[in-house]
Order: C-alpha cells, then structure tokens, then sequence
C-alpha cells in the first residue's frame, strides 16, 4: 500500500518528511509518498483536488480555514474513532475546537499556532521601557516610536503588510478583533463602514508610518524574519512558529536578546491573536483510508513529539497542540514554550469578536468566498500602507467589494 | 523509350491562362529545345510534362502509356533544375544514388551504378564531398549524374546552365551534347540562351505566350523563320526589320536581314546612313548605323574583324538579296 | 507543386494538428463556456444551477476588471518595448568584433532559462527589497534613499523582472536577423553619404522591422498570460495596480474555487486576447509575407 | 564592412559587452553564489559576494529533502516527450503549410497561435476534471499531452517560417527521383531543415522545461518535474533564500548546461527560422 | 573631375597578399574595365578605391586631393554593386533620393534631380514601386539612379551585369555606354565578361593574382597582348596556342592564332586534322579541329555563316600569317 502525502514546506513538516523511517519501520506494507509545496500551490492543489474527487491524496495537510469547510461538505474521514491511546482529549481545547464541526474531528492538529510580540529586550532597555507580559496597543505604539532609529536601520515595529488573505488580511483581521471590529454582523452584513475598522487600520499606518519598516506593503512572514533576524526591528507581531527561528544562534544574529509577549490588546476583552493550526486530514473515498489513519495518528501522537524531540531536540519539536507538552518539564525549559501557549488559549475561533458574528475563524472567515475576497481587499490595506490610496478609501472599496461579493454568493438576501 | 507525346494541353493558374491548348510530339532520342521569352510558359510545360503541375485539360502520354494522371514519381523522368536542387546534407555518392535507393535497388548494384556514372561524368574523385563543396560545373555535373544513373525515358533541363559564368557555361554545353550522342536518351531542354538553342538542338520549340509558334531545326529556324517573332527572337545579334517603301520593293510588309548579312562600304551601296555606336570586339565590330529614311531604330551591321569607320561616318549598306526575309501584314513569311 | 496528388496530402497531413488543437481548444472551451452560465462554486458541491449571465455581470463589473485590462497592455506593451529596444541594442553590440563573444552571448542568453517563479523570487527578496536588498545596499553606499520597488512602482518592477526574463529572446532573434543583413547594403549607404546613425535607422531597423514583429507575436502571447510573477512578487496589489486580467480570473476561480466566475472571466480573456491577436494578425499578415 | 578594427576600439567593445553581459547575468550568479552562502549570509547587510564561507549544505540539505533525480527525469521526460512528439505532428503540418500554400494556410496559422491565447487558468477545472476521468492525473503521459497541445502551434509556426525558406525544387527533385512523400520527409526534408527543427527542439524545450502552471496542477508525486521541486523551496515559514538558490541552481543547470552546448545551434536555426 | 591614382598600393587579408603593390592612374572621364580571373583582386582594388577596405600600404589620390585615409562617404565616388544592393523597404523614388537626402537637399531639390534621373533610365512609371516588384534590368537602373543623381567624382560598377539574362544584358550594357558619353565621368567597370569589357572600355586592366598583367585599348590588347596570359584571356572563343615544331618555325616558343584568323578548307593548307564537334549558330560556325601533330586541345575555328564540313571531316587549317602571335620561353610576346 502507497499513500500519498501532501505537506506544506515548512520546517516542521519537512523534519516530519525526515522521520518518516520511523512509521515505516512500524508499518512495514505501507509505503510513502510525499508531496512538498509552498502553501499556495499546495492549497490551491488539493482543494481542486478534494473538489472533483480527483483522489491524487491519501493524507492533505489542510489548516483551520478549510476544516470546517469541507468537514461541513463531507469531504473529509472523521477521526473520531482514533484509539485511546492517541488520547484526543490532550490536544489543546482551542485548536480542537477549531477542526471540529458538530462534534465530528475532522483533522488532527500537527502543530498549531498564534502570534505573539517578538522584542529586542535590548532595544527595550535602550527605550528606558519594560514590556508588560499582556501590552496594550497604545504601549506597543509608545514603545515602537521609541525604539525607531531610522538612521541606523532600526525600526521600532515589523508588520505584515504584502497583500493576500494569509498575510496583511490574516494579521489586520485579527487586530481588528481587539478594536472591536468585525467583518459581518449577525446577517452577513461587511461591517468595514464601521468606526472601529477606522480605528484599527489608521492606527495600523500611523504606526506603520512612523516605526514601520521601508517597504512594508510587500513585507510578510519571510520578509519581516529576516528584517528581525538582522536585527532591524524592534519589536515584531507574528507567528509564535517565529520564536525557534529568532532564538536560533545559527541563523539569527540576536538570538539571545529575544523576549516574548502576549499580543496587544485595546481593552476590549479580546486580544489580536490568531489561531492556526497546519493539520492532516483525509479525503473521503480515498482508497487507503486504513494506512492513512494510521499515518495521521502516528504524525500527531506524543509518541511522535518524543520522537523529535530525542533527534533533535525539545526545541525543534512541533508546538501548540498537546497539553501534555507543555506540562513536560523538559519542554518548558524552551524560552517561548509559555508565552506560545498563553497565546493559543486566548484565542476563540468560535468566539472571535467582540460583537458576535456568524461565523467561525480568528484571523479568517471561514466561508468559501473568503479567500478571493480577502485578497482583494487586503490589495486595498496593502496600497493604504503604500500610501497610494487612504484608510477611508481603503475601507469604502473593500465594504464595496465584500458586499458586492456577499450579494452575488447569495448571503445577502 | 522517351517518346512523349501531348494532346490538347492546356493550363490555367487561377484565372490566368499560361498555357492555352497545345499540341506536341517528341520523338524517342530527339534533343528538344524550348525557347521564348521569359514568363512564356517554357518551365511550365516542363513541369507538366514532369508531373509536378495537372494539367488543366489534355493528355500526355510517355512511351505510349498515357501519364496525365501518374504522379512525377512513376513517370520515369529525370529532372535537372535551374538550381540542381541538390540534396545539400548527403555526399555526391548519396545524391546519385538517391533515386536508386527510391527504386529499391540493393546497395551493390546502387554502387556499381553510382561509379559508372561518376566516372563518365569526371566525379570520381569527388564522391564524398558535399555539394556544398564543389564548384558549380561540378554541382552541375552531380545533378545530370542524379540523373543518368536511373536509365528515365527522358530528361527535362530547365535552364542548368543558367547560373554559370561564361566560360564554364561553354564547357557545361559541350558536355550535355555530349551526353546526349552517347546515351541517345531524349532530352528536353529549356533555355533562354541563342548559342545554347542553337549549338544544342536536334529540334528547337519556340514559344510565346504558351503558344507554339515554329518547330524545327536551328538552321531551319534560322533561315526560314515563319514569322516576324521567330525571326526577331532566334540569332544575334538580332535580325534588323524595315517596313514602308523599302519593304514594298519587295512587295512585302516587313523586311527582315540579319546583321551578318549586311555589307558596309564608306563608298557605294543600297542603303546610305550614318554610324552610331559601334562596338569592336576584336575578332568582329557591330556597327549600329542610323539610316533615317528606312527605319528609325539603328540598324545593326556585323563586320568581321577590324574595320576603319567611326562615329558619325556616312557609310552605304548592301544586303545579301537572297537573305532577305519577307513578311506579310500579319507578320507571316512570305516565301 | 500544386498538384491534385500533394494537396490531397497536405490536406491528409495538416489534420492531425489540425485536430489535436481544434480539440484541444473546443472541448475545454465549450466546458468553460458552460460553466460560465453556471453558478458553480467547488467548494459548495450540488448547488449548480443556472445562472445565465450573473457571472458576466460580475466579472465585467469587477472594479478591479477595467485596471486589469488596463494593467495587462501596460505590461504586455511595457516589456515589448524594453525587450525590442534593449534587444536591438544588444544585438547591435553583440554584433560587434570582440573578444569573448560566445561567453557573452551566453550570459545575455541565459536568464531566459530561469523559471519565472524564481526569477520573481530572486528579484523581489535579493534586489529590489527595500532593506536587504541589493539595489537599497547600492543606494545607501551612494547615499541615497533606498526605493521601495514594489510598493512605490510595483508595475513597472513586474515589468522589469519579465523583461529581464524576455530580453534574451528579443536579442537572440534581432541579433540573427541582424547578421542576415546584406552587408553590401551597408556599404551602399555609406558610399551614399549616411552617417552611422542614418544608417541604423534607414537601413538596419528596416531590416530588423520583420524580426521585431516575430518577437513582438511571440512575446505577446507569452505576456499576456503572465501569472507567476506577479503572484510571488505583489500578490496584484498594492490595490490594483499589478492585477492583471490572468491575476483577475486566478483570484476568482482558484482562490475562491468559484468555476462559474472564473469561467465567465476565462471567456472574457479569451476573447479579450482574441482581440490583440486579430490586431496582431493583422499587422504580422503583412510583414510575414515578406 | 571588412574594414580593420583597431585593438582600441576592439577592446573598448569587449570591456562594455561584458560589462553589459555581467549586468544581465548577475541576478543568476547571485543566486549561485547565494546557494552556497548559509541561511544566515544569504539575507546579511552588506551582502558579501566572495567572501563568505562556502558551504554545500543548502545542496546537501536539498538532495536529502526531496527526490531531485526523480523530478529531473520527470521533467526530461516531460519536455523532451512533447517536444519530439510536438514535432512529430508538427512536421507534417508545416510541410503541408510551406509546400502546399492555400488560400486559407495564413488562416489556420494564425489560428493555431491564437489557441495559445487561452488563458489556462480558465480551463484548469475542466482540464482537471477530464484528466480524472481518463486516468491522466499525476501522469507523465498526461503533462506530456498538455503540453504537446501547449506547445505544438509554437513548433508548427517556427517549423513552418523554417520550411519557407528551402527550396520547393528540391522537394521536386526528389519527387522526380521517385521518392514517395514520406521518403520526401524524411530523406530529404527533415535532414536540410535540422537547423531549424534542432532549435525548435531547443526552444520548446526550455518552453515545456520552464512551464509551471500545468505541471503543478496536474501532477501530485510520480510525475512532479522539476517546476514542482521548485515549488517546495519557495516561501516556506522560515528562512529560505539559500535552500531556494541552491535548489533554482540545480533546477536551471541541465538547461543551462543544454543552452551552452546548443548556442551556435539555437543561433543559427534562429536566424535561418524566424527571420529571413 | 575624376582623375584617380593609385601608388604603391597593397592590401593583405591577414597573411594573404590580395594585391601586391600595385600603381595606377586613371584618367578624367574614362572608361576603365578591370577584367582577370575570379579571386584576382578586382573587386578588392574596387573596393579600396571606394574606401570600403583600408589599404595595407601605399596612396589613393583623387582629383589630386589625397584620398587614402578618407572614408567612403568623404570620397565622392558612387558605387554600383553587383547585388545592386538597393534598399528592399524603400520605393524606387527613396532609393534614389536616399543619397541626396543623406547629403542634406531639400525636397524639392530632391525631386528634381529623381525626375530627371529617373527620365534618363527610363523609369518614370516606377517611381513608387519596392525593388522586390522589378525586373532584373530595372533594379540594376535604380542601382545606376542611385549612383548619377549625386554627380559623384567617379562612378565604380563591380560586376553589374552578371545578373541579367542575355538580352537584357545586351541592352544594359548600351545604356551604360551611352550614359558614360553624356556624363563624360570617369567610370571604373569589373567584368568578366568579354563582351562587355571591349565593346565599354576606353581603357582595359588585365589582373592577375593581384598584378597588372596589361593596361591598354581593347584593341591594343587584342592586337598586342603582351604575355600568353593576356593573349589567352582576351578574345573569345579563345586564341589557340601551338608548341614545339611548328612554333619553332616561327622562332618562338609559342605561336598563338585566334579563331577567326583561321581559315578552314577541305582540300588544301597548311595543317592536316579532323572535325571533331561542330557548333552551328547560324551566323557562324565553331569548328573543333584535332590536329594531332601540332597539339593535343583541339583547335577551335571559327568560320562565318554556315559550312558543309561535318564531324569526322579531314580538313586543312592556314592561318593568316600575319596574325600570328609570337610567344618566348617566359610565355612574353616577342614582337
Ligand atoms: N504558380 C503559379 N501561379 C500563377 N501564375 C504562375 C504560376 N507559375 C507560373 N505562373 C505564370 O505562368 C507564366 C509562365 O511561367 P513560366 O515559369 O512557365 O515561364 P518561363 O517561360 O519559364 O519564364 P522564364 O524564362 O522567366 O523562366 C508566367 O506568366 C507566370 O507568371
Ligand atoms: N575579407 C577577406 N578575407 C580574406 N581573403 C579575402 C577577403 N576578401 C577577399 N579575399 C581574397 O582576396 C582575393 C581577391 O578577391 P576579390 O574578391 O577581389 O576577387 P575578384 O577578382 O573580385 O573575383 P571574382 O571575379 O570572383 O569576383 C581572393 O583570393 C579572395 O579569396
Ligand atoms: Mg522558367
Ligand atoms: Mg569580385
């Protein structure tokens, strides 16, 4: 029996390609094949895929935006009949949440994230400031003015900003959670006319504007790693995922002056976090349905975190997905292990907004037309950030786009 | 073998009609030149015999069998172009063989016949060249070899010699007659070359506008042309016409007299005129002498040698009276 | 050759061709077609219906859709030029007596090698970043403001990374039509009195203009459905600037999976393209002839 | 123009021609260099461009990763089967369009160009949806339909301008030595266009070599080419830029290694093709 | 006007010496045609004329002012080339104007001078067509327009003919003539055709390998060829030439005698031999005799008009003594 795998590129799923001895040496008749791309090929290849009933996957790495999607379609194999020993009440309650729809597991979780403040306690020091442990927008925007020192490069705060539904939309959407802000009301009305959109995107360039980076419209994770890397920010807002790589001596030249914080919040009652969890899932009808699941409980099971972590170290093991990793003493040895969990139990993707809204998803909306939508509209936040059009511009086409987009998919009556 | 014969041919381009019906026979050996002015028809009529155009209407027919339909491959003719259409990436050896290897012969007779033809053809030595590397009376020599090795029924030459320059040209002309006397194969030949036409031909077919307008033996073509085309088109330089009074002398429309057949005198004569250019070519001089009151294009006279007169001399010009060609309103001879 | 037996085989060997892409472009084209009249999201599976022409109307009156057009000649018109005028140029020097011609022509050659998504990727992270880039390094080594490429002139720097992949294509082929001028040509003109100048522009370019429409059919197609680059690079923003009308449809049908829209504007680009192609056509009709 | 050049101005040329040609390679050399650069350097401010350490890690992390040799047979495979197949129904449509012009031969040309026109993400789903049901997807013998398809109005259309400039006469020639029309082809025809039809294979080639949309969409794990292993090195969460140069190196050397070989060849059947 | 002389001129192509030093004068207004075997340097020298070749060594002079390091366009020559080398994209009209434009007239001016040259070459009604929509004759006029309507110094033609057809040529060639006698400027021809250089000529250079063979009239190089090589190029069909015994007799070691001072008879003269082919033109005759005791080529007799001597033929050959040309040992003529 072959199944075929189909992961994203990034580190924790390649050291899983690496491993991958190990399940066979336990299930000597299954045979694997991987399929390694970059996140949007990868998407766009087994949704068209999973949409015709093409069949070319065995296992999808698939994230917390298509999960309940397609859990909804019936597109995926439950996985409620996972052994106990796989123990699914460990994993964290949130991310759980997240890939379950009406009580059915649709995915299991292989790492999770969110995204906290990465700082340079150096720099902070150098301000005359100290980072609470929970900041606030307004001292994160005091703090980044201070640290900027445009002069020598530093800039006191990185951003994503490079338009697209997972990079500028991912990070403004859920910064707009903690000012209030929402994409709909409770009858998918788009909610972008309102005051606390205003809010939250003027306050993004303002800060932008004055501690921001040069060229920040075309900045994402990549770009603002390795701005942080080379130490040119001050502070960065981004993908807990990002603590091993800035704390890494090899490849980060302030490895050591590295702190870590919640993400900002308004005073609202909601921070600006986002949840994410990259997770296995398998398409329904596929013919190895047996080894698949197998393969999903293995990459997912403790035993597998043991795994990395007697090869390579606690550190590099993939995160935010069981309790009993952070409740291992070894683990929380590791620099970020605390803040990563903070991050990821303050977060509510069934809950994510201040107001209620109709659907589910932190930094998303998780419905169809969310992807084509939000990449229109974060082209719009990315040419306010490069100063080409205005907020008010800027929010007046996208509350034009989404409802536009709304009223022709049919929620708007 | 080689008898071709045509029937009613006629060919249409679109509209354009090039060759209005036509009538011809070939005779098996014969040597047939086609001469006319260019865009005549001369190479279209080499193609429909060859088969590489349909006819429009008509028959051709080769050695009795009729072979309007048959395509150029089973005709059992052999074609050389105006360019030799050599084949540029196989060797000399390659190329003669090429229509051999068509015919499915093997490989031992191939080359017994590749050889006998080269060596007829002086190529033995260049064999394993490329064409790309002979010079251009070997190239042509290559393209006849091409040729000879298959034993066809006839030959059609479309102006081979066309491309050469003139000393090799002359050479080239002694070879294919050459050729000819030995394999006594048909050949149909066309040229827009005098010396050519004349030096070459057993038969020579003048055309114009697709029309036949005289068959028959250079001299015969030389010396009764049957009308005012014929007889302007075949020598040279070219044959001098004069009409009105003089003509009427002779009670005829036009009058013609070939340069050769005048003779000029500083002193007394038929014709008196005044010399225009004249060109000595040492062994001849072509005076053109201007005589207003018979015609007013200059008339040609060939002297042979050296002669003694210049620009603007009076001089009095004498034909040969049996030399004289009469023709008719319509331009047809009189005889 | 124009006999009954070769056109009945010209007709006999043109039709394999022929047929592959008559269906290669018949059935995929009459499947969009359909599609286009349809409500057909992938990811909503069973809500097909009819839609009739609500996806054109959509897609014709996308905000985003007169940018595209507008973006797309832009680019298409915007590397022609760069590519037909620096092709030229190259040639011209490249045409030149110098030592180490083949080596050179090889580096001139080989961006056309890259593969797009790579060149875009090397373009936009090591040159044209406004921090670690190499182009901001230069610029601040001279003292300068280093410029933010993509955000500030996004359309222009997709323009210029396509180019850069394109002008070697250009150079190839204005630089074997170059050494197929007749030299005697030239000669002629200089015993006519032209100066350098007068000579490249009456006799060279003249020369090249068949070669130039060779590069300027072939490219176009190529540019019109220029896609990876921008999607690495800009995503289409910021706004709209670098959307093009192949970016549009992307958007519409693969990241939202809507068929029924992507098809709509699948039909419209075609049709789009078929316009510049019969304006092509014509143009290149008369210089192919030739 | 056979006039002396002198030294002077013959090296002037030379200094700015290579000049000129650095320039225009450098973006590939830097991402040479960069291959060998760690992760680390490769983003360092001020670049270094000699003086780093040299490292291999990025090809030896890359060949451990993914199954490199499998993807460059794939994409041989891949480009040269449609390519040879591309011409082979190819040549005798271009036979056909140069040698027996018609009134309508313009037409189809232009036709058959403008199918290329179609702009692929448009047909993807119903490309994709055909493919599933005959079995195509993740096939080399599907890439290499599509792009046959892709490419074969290209082939026919270079072939054609090629076939356009040899002699009608010949082809006669050999009609009169009793060729038939496929000995005419392939005796005759093929051999004095190889110029031309050697850089149509080249061209197509790196055509079908460099073509990523389809490659990606229709292929999972057996006939992913090389485009496909490219697209595992791009933009991952993490620091990339080495991993991805090394991995873009290794995607462009066997064509560039091809390009260097097949220079004069891509030149002259260039010049003999596409313009008279 | 058009006075050009060469010094000590030589020119090397790496380490090929084309033309080793070599001096020249021409005169104002004279026609001269360099004529010599294919690779001789002809078109070089032409071409260091016009400027389009630096020289290796030595002077250029023309009209007195010192022409050497001067590029084409300085120089003041037109150039006529053998491709015609016209402007493909250009109207005949542009073609011609192309020069006075480049010299900076203004339109009307330039218009002016085309009509009128264009009336002189007769090629009024083409005015607007391409050069790809004329005939051979045509473009070769356009090439000529091009060249008068500058007044240049000198005009240089470097084998314009040798692409026409034969009668064209015939043509061509007298309107050269005659344009040369209305311009009166000095005009440098290369041909290699025979015709052509005695019918044209004021003045004939005999190239060889790069070296004057001989400078002199037409018909002084006919009369007088100074070497073998001159006496064997000029003249056609060519002198035959004779060794041993019989040129002993006249004191030399090789007597030449042309074609057309033979006589021929079937009865009696001087030498015995046999008809080998025989070239019927109607005007004259070509008549190939092997004469086995005086040399193994076949001696070529030309006889005018028609003959009754046919192939296998004995007859008798009596050359005119006084045509006779006398060679020595270093193949010199000994006078
Ligand atoms: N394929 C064709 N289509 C239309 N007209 C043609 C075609 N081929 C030849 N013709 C016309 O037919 C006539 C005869 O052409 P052909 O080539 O037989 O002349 P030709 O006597 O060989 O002339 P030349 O001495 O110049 O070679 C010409 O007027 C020519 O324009
Ligand atoms: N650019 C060059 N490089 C090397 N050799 C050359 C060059 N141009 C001409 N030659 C040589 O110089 C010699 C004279 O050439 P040229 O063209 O002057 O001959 P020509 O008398 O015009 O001959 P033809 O009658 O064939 O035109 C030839 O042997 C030729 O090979
Ligand atoms: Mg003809
Ligand atoms: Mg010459």
């Amino acid at each position: 029996e072959t199944i075929t795998i189909a992961t994203v590129n990034n580190g924790d799923m390649i050291r899983m390609q690496g491993l991958t001895d190990d399940f066979t040496a336990k299930n000597p008749d299954i045979e694997v094949e991987w399929v390694t791309l970059e996140e949007n090929v990868l998407r766009q290849r087994v949704t068209t895929d999973i949409a015709t009933k093409g069949g070319q996957y065995d296992v999808m790495t698939i994230g917390t935006y298509e999960v309940p999607i397609w859990g909804k379609q019936g597109w995926l194999v439950s996985l409620n009949d996972l052994p106990e020993s796989y123990d699914v009440d460990d994993l964290l309650p949130a991310i759980r949440g997240g890939l379950t729809v009406d009580g059915e597991l649709y995915a299991a979780p292989f790492y999770g994230e969110s995204s906290m403040v990465m700082y340079r306690t150096d720099l902070m020091e150098k301000a005359g400031l100290e980072m609470p442990e929970a900041p606030t927008w307004d001292f994160i925007a005091e703090a980044a003015r201070a640290m900027t020192d445009k002069e020598n490069e530093v800039y006191g705060i990185c951003m994503r900003g490079k338009a697209g539904w997972g990079e500028n939309v991912a990070f403004i959407t859920a910064m707009s959670n903690s000012f209030g802000a929402r994409w709909f009301d409770m009858d998918w009305k788009p909610q972008f006319d309102q005051q606390a959109w205003k809010d939250t995107l003027t306050f993004y360039l303002d800060l932008m504007k004055d501690a921001g980076p040069p060229g920040a419209s075309s900045n994402g994770f990549n770009e603002n790693l390795a701005l942080f890397q080379t130490g040119k920010c001050g502070m960065w807002i981004d993908a807990t995922v990002a603590a091993s790589f800035v704390t890494n001596p090899e490849d980060s030249e302030v490895a050591d002056k590295v702190g870590f914080a919640l993400a900002p919040d308004k005073g609202l009652g909601k921070r600006s976090n986002w949840l994410w969890a990259w997770s296995l899932a398998i398409p329904a009808g596929t013919d190895n349905e047996a080894a698949a699941k197998k393969f999903v409980e293995w990459a997912t099971s403790k035993e597998y975190l043991e795994l990395v972590a007697s090869n390579e170290g606690w550190a590099n093991v993939p995160p935010g997905t069981r309790t009993s990793l952070y409740e291992n003493p070894e683990y929380k040895k590791v620099p970020f292990a605390e803040m990563t969990l903070q991050s990821i139990n303050s977060a509510d993707p069934q809950h994510p907004t201040v107001d209620p809204v109709p659907y589910v998803g932190v930094q998303f909306v998780a419905i169809p037309e969310f992807q084509g939508l939000a990449t229109v509209i974060g082209q719009q936040f990315s040419a306010a950030l490069a100063g080409t059009i205005t907020a008010d511009q800027a929010l007046r086409s996208a509350q034009q786009v989404a409802t536009r987009e709304m009223t022709k998919a049919g929620y708007i009556k | 073998m080689g008898r071709i014969i045509l029937e009613q041919v006629t060919k249409s381009f679109g509209d354009v009609n090039v060759i209005p019906p036509l009538d011809l026979e070939i005779e098996d050996g014969e040597f047939v030149v086609f001469v006319g002015p260019s865009g005549c028809g001369k190479s279209t009529l080499l193609r429909l015999i060859a088969g590489l155009e349909d006819v429009s209407s008509g028959q051709i027919s080769i050695d009795g069998r009729a072979a309007t339909e048959l395509p150029p491959a089973k005709r059992g003719l052999a074609m050389v172009f105006q360019s030799y259409a050599l084949y540029p990436h196989m060797s000399v050896r390659k190329n003669i063989s090429f229509p051999l290897k068509m015919a499915g012969l093997d490989q031992a007779e191939q080359n017994k016949r590749v050889e006998a033809a080269a060596k007829v053809l002086n190529l033995t030595d260049y064999l394993d060249r490329r064409p790309g590397q002979l010079s251009g009376g070997q190239r042509q020599r290559v393209a006849i070899g091409r040729a000879i090795v298959r034993e066809p029924a006839a030959f059609l030459f479309d102006e081979p010699l066309s491309n050469l320059d003139a000393a090799l040209r002359v050479n080239m002309r002694l070879e294919i007659s050459e050729l000819h006397n030995s394999l006594e194969t048909t050949m149909i030949y066309v040229t827009h070359d005098q010396v050519e036409a004349m030096t070459m031909a057993d038969k020579i077919v003048v055309l114009r506008a697709g029309h036949i307008e005289q068959v028959g033996t250079p001299l015969d073509l030389y010396r009764n042309p049957r009308n005012l085309f014929v007889a302007g088109f075949i020598g040279s330089p070219k044959m001098n016409f004069i009409e009105g009074a003089e003509a009427a002398k002779h009670n005829a429309a036009t009058i013609g007299i070939r340069p050769e057949h005048l003779s000029i005198s500083k002193s007394e004569g038929q014709w008196k005129g005044t010399v225009g250019v004249s060109e000595h070519l040492g062994s001849d001089t072509f005076l053109h002498v201007h005589a207003k009151d018979l015609t007013s294009e200059p008339i040609t006279v060939r002297s042979d040698g050296e002669v003694d007169i210049h620009h603007g001399d009076t001089v009095f010009l004498s034909p040969q009276d049996d030399k004289i060609h009469r023709f008719d309103k319509e331009g047809l001879r009189i005889s | 050759m124009a006999t009954q037996h070769s056109k009945s085989a010209a007709r006999f060997m043109i039709s394999p061709a022929v047929l592959l892409l008559l269906g290669w472009m018949l059935i995929p084209l009459s499947l969009t077609l359909y599609f286009s009249f349809l409500r057909y999201n992938l990811l909503m599976p069973g809500t097909e219906e009819w839609a009739g022409f609500l996806n054109y109307r959509f897609f014709l009156t996308d905000p985003a859709f007169f940018d595209a057009i507008w973006n797309t000649l832009l680019l298409v018109g915007g590397v022609l030029v760069i590519t037909i005028v620096g092709g030229v140029l190259l040639a011209l020097l490249l045409d030149q007596p110098f030592w180490g011609q083949g080596i050179v022509r090889i580096l001139v050659i080989a961006p056309f090698f890259v593969m797009p998504t790579v060149s875009a990727l090397v373009w936009k992270n090591m040159f044209m970043n406004p921090v670690n880039g190499l182009f901001a390094f230069l610029a601040k080594a001279v003292g300068l403001e280093p410029f933010d490429f993509l955000a500030h002139a996004p359309l222009s720097s997709i323009i210029l990374i396509v180019a850069w992949g394109w002008l070697p294509f250009a150079t190839l082929i204005l630089l074997t039509a170059l050494q197929s001028l007749d030299s005697e040509q030239l000669e002629a003109a200089e015993m006519d009195g032209a100066s350098w100048l007068s000579r490249f522009f009456y006799i060279m370019l003249p020369h090249l203009s068949r070669a130039i429409t060779v590069v300027i059919l072939i490219q176009t197609i190529f540019l019109l459905s220029v896609f990876a680059e921008i999607l690495v690079t800009t995503n289409g923003g910021p706004g709209t600037a670098t959307t093009n009308l192949t970016f549009l449809v992307y958007a519409q049908s693969l990241l939202q999976f809507d068929v029924g829209a992507g098809s709509a504007g699948g039909v419209v680009a075609i049709i789009l393209a078929n316009i510049v192609a019969i304006f092509l056509m014509r143009m290149i009709g008369k210089n192919l002839d030739a | 123009m056979a006039r002396a050049v002198t030294p002077a101005r013959k090296a002037t040329v030379t200094v700015f021609a290579w000049g000129v040609g650095l320039l225009i390679f450098f973006p590939i050399l830097w991402t040479i260099l960069t291959s060998f650069k760690t992760e680390a350097e490769a983003i360092a401010s001020p670049p270094s461009f000699v003086g780093f350490d040299w490292t291999l890690e990025n090809y030896s992390t890359v060949m451990e990763r993914s199954n490199y040799f499998l993807h460059f047979l794939n994409s041989v495979v891949i480009s040269v089967g449609s390519t040879l197949i591309g011409l082979l129904v190819a040549i005798p449509a271009a036979w056909s369009m140069a040698f027996v012009p018609g009134k309508r031969t313009k037409d189809v040309l232009m036709w058959m160009l403008s199918t290329k026109m179609l702009p692929p993400v448009g047909v993807l789903i119903p490309i994709y949806l055909i493919f599933r049901d005959t079995g195509l997807l993740d096939t080399r013998t599907g890439l290499v339909i599509v792009l046959t398809l892709i490419n074969l109005p290209i082939i026919v259309w270079m072939l054609y301008t090629y076939f356009k400039e040899i002699p009608v006469d010949i082809l006669e020639a050999a009609r009169m030595d009793g060729a038939s029309l496929r000995a005419e082809i392939i005796y005759v025809l093929t051999p004095m266009a190889v110029p031309g039809i050697a850089s149509t294979l080249l061209l197509n080639i790196i055509l079908a070599w460099n073509e990523a949309f389809w490659t990606l969409n229709l292929t999972a794990a057996n006939a992913a080419p090389l485009t496909a292993f490219i697209a595992s090195y791009s933009s991952p969460e993490g620091l990339f830029y080495a991993k991805l140069s090394a991995a873009s190196t290794m995607a462009i050397a066997p064509i560039l290694i091809m390009g260097w070989f097949s220079q004069k060849q891509l030149v002259r059947g260039l010049t003999f093709g596409a313009v008279k």
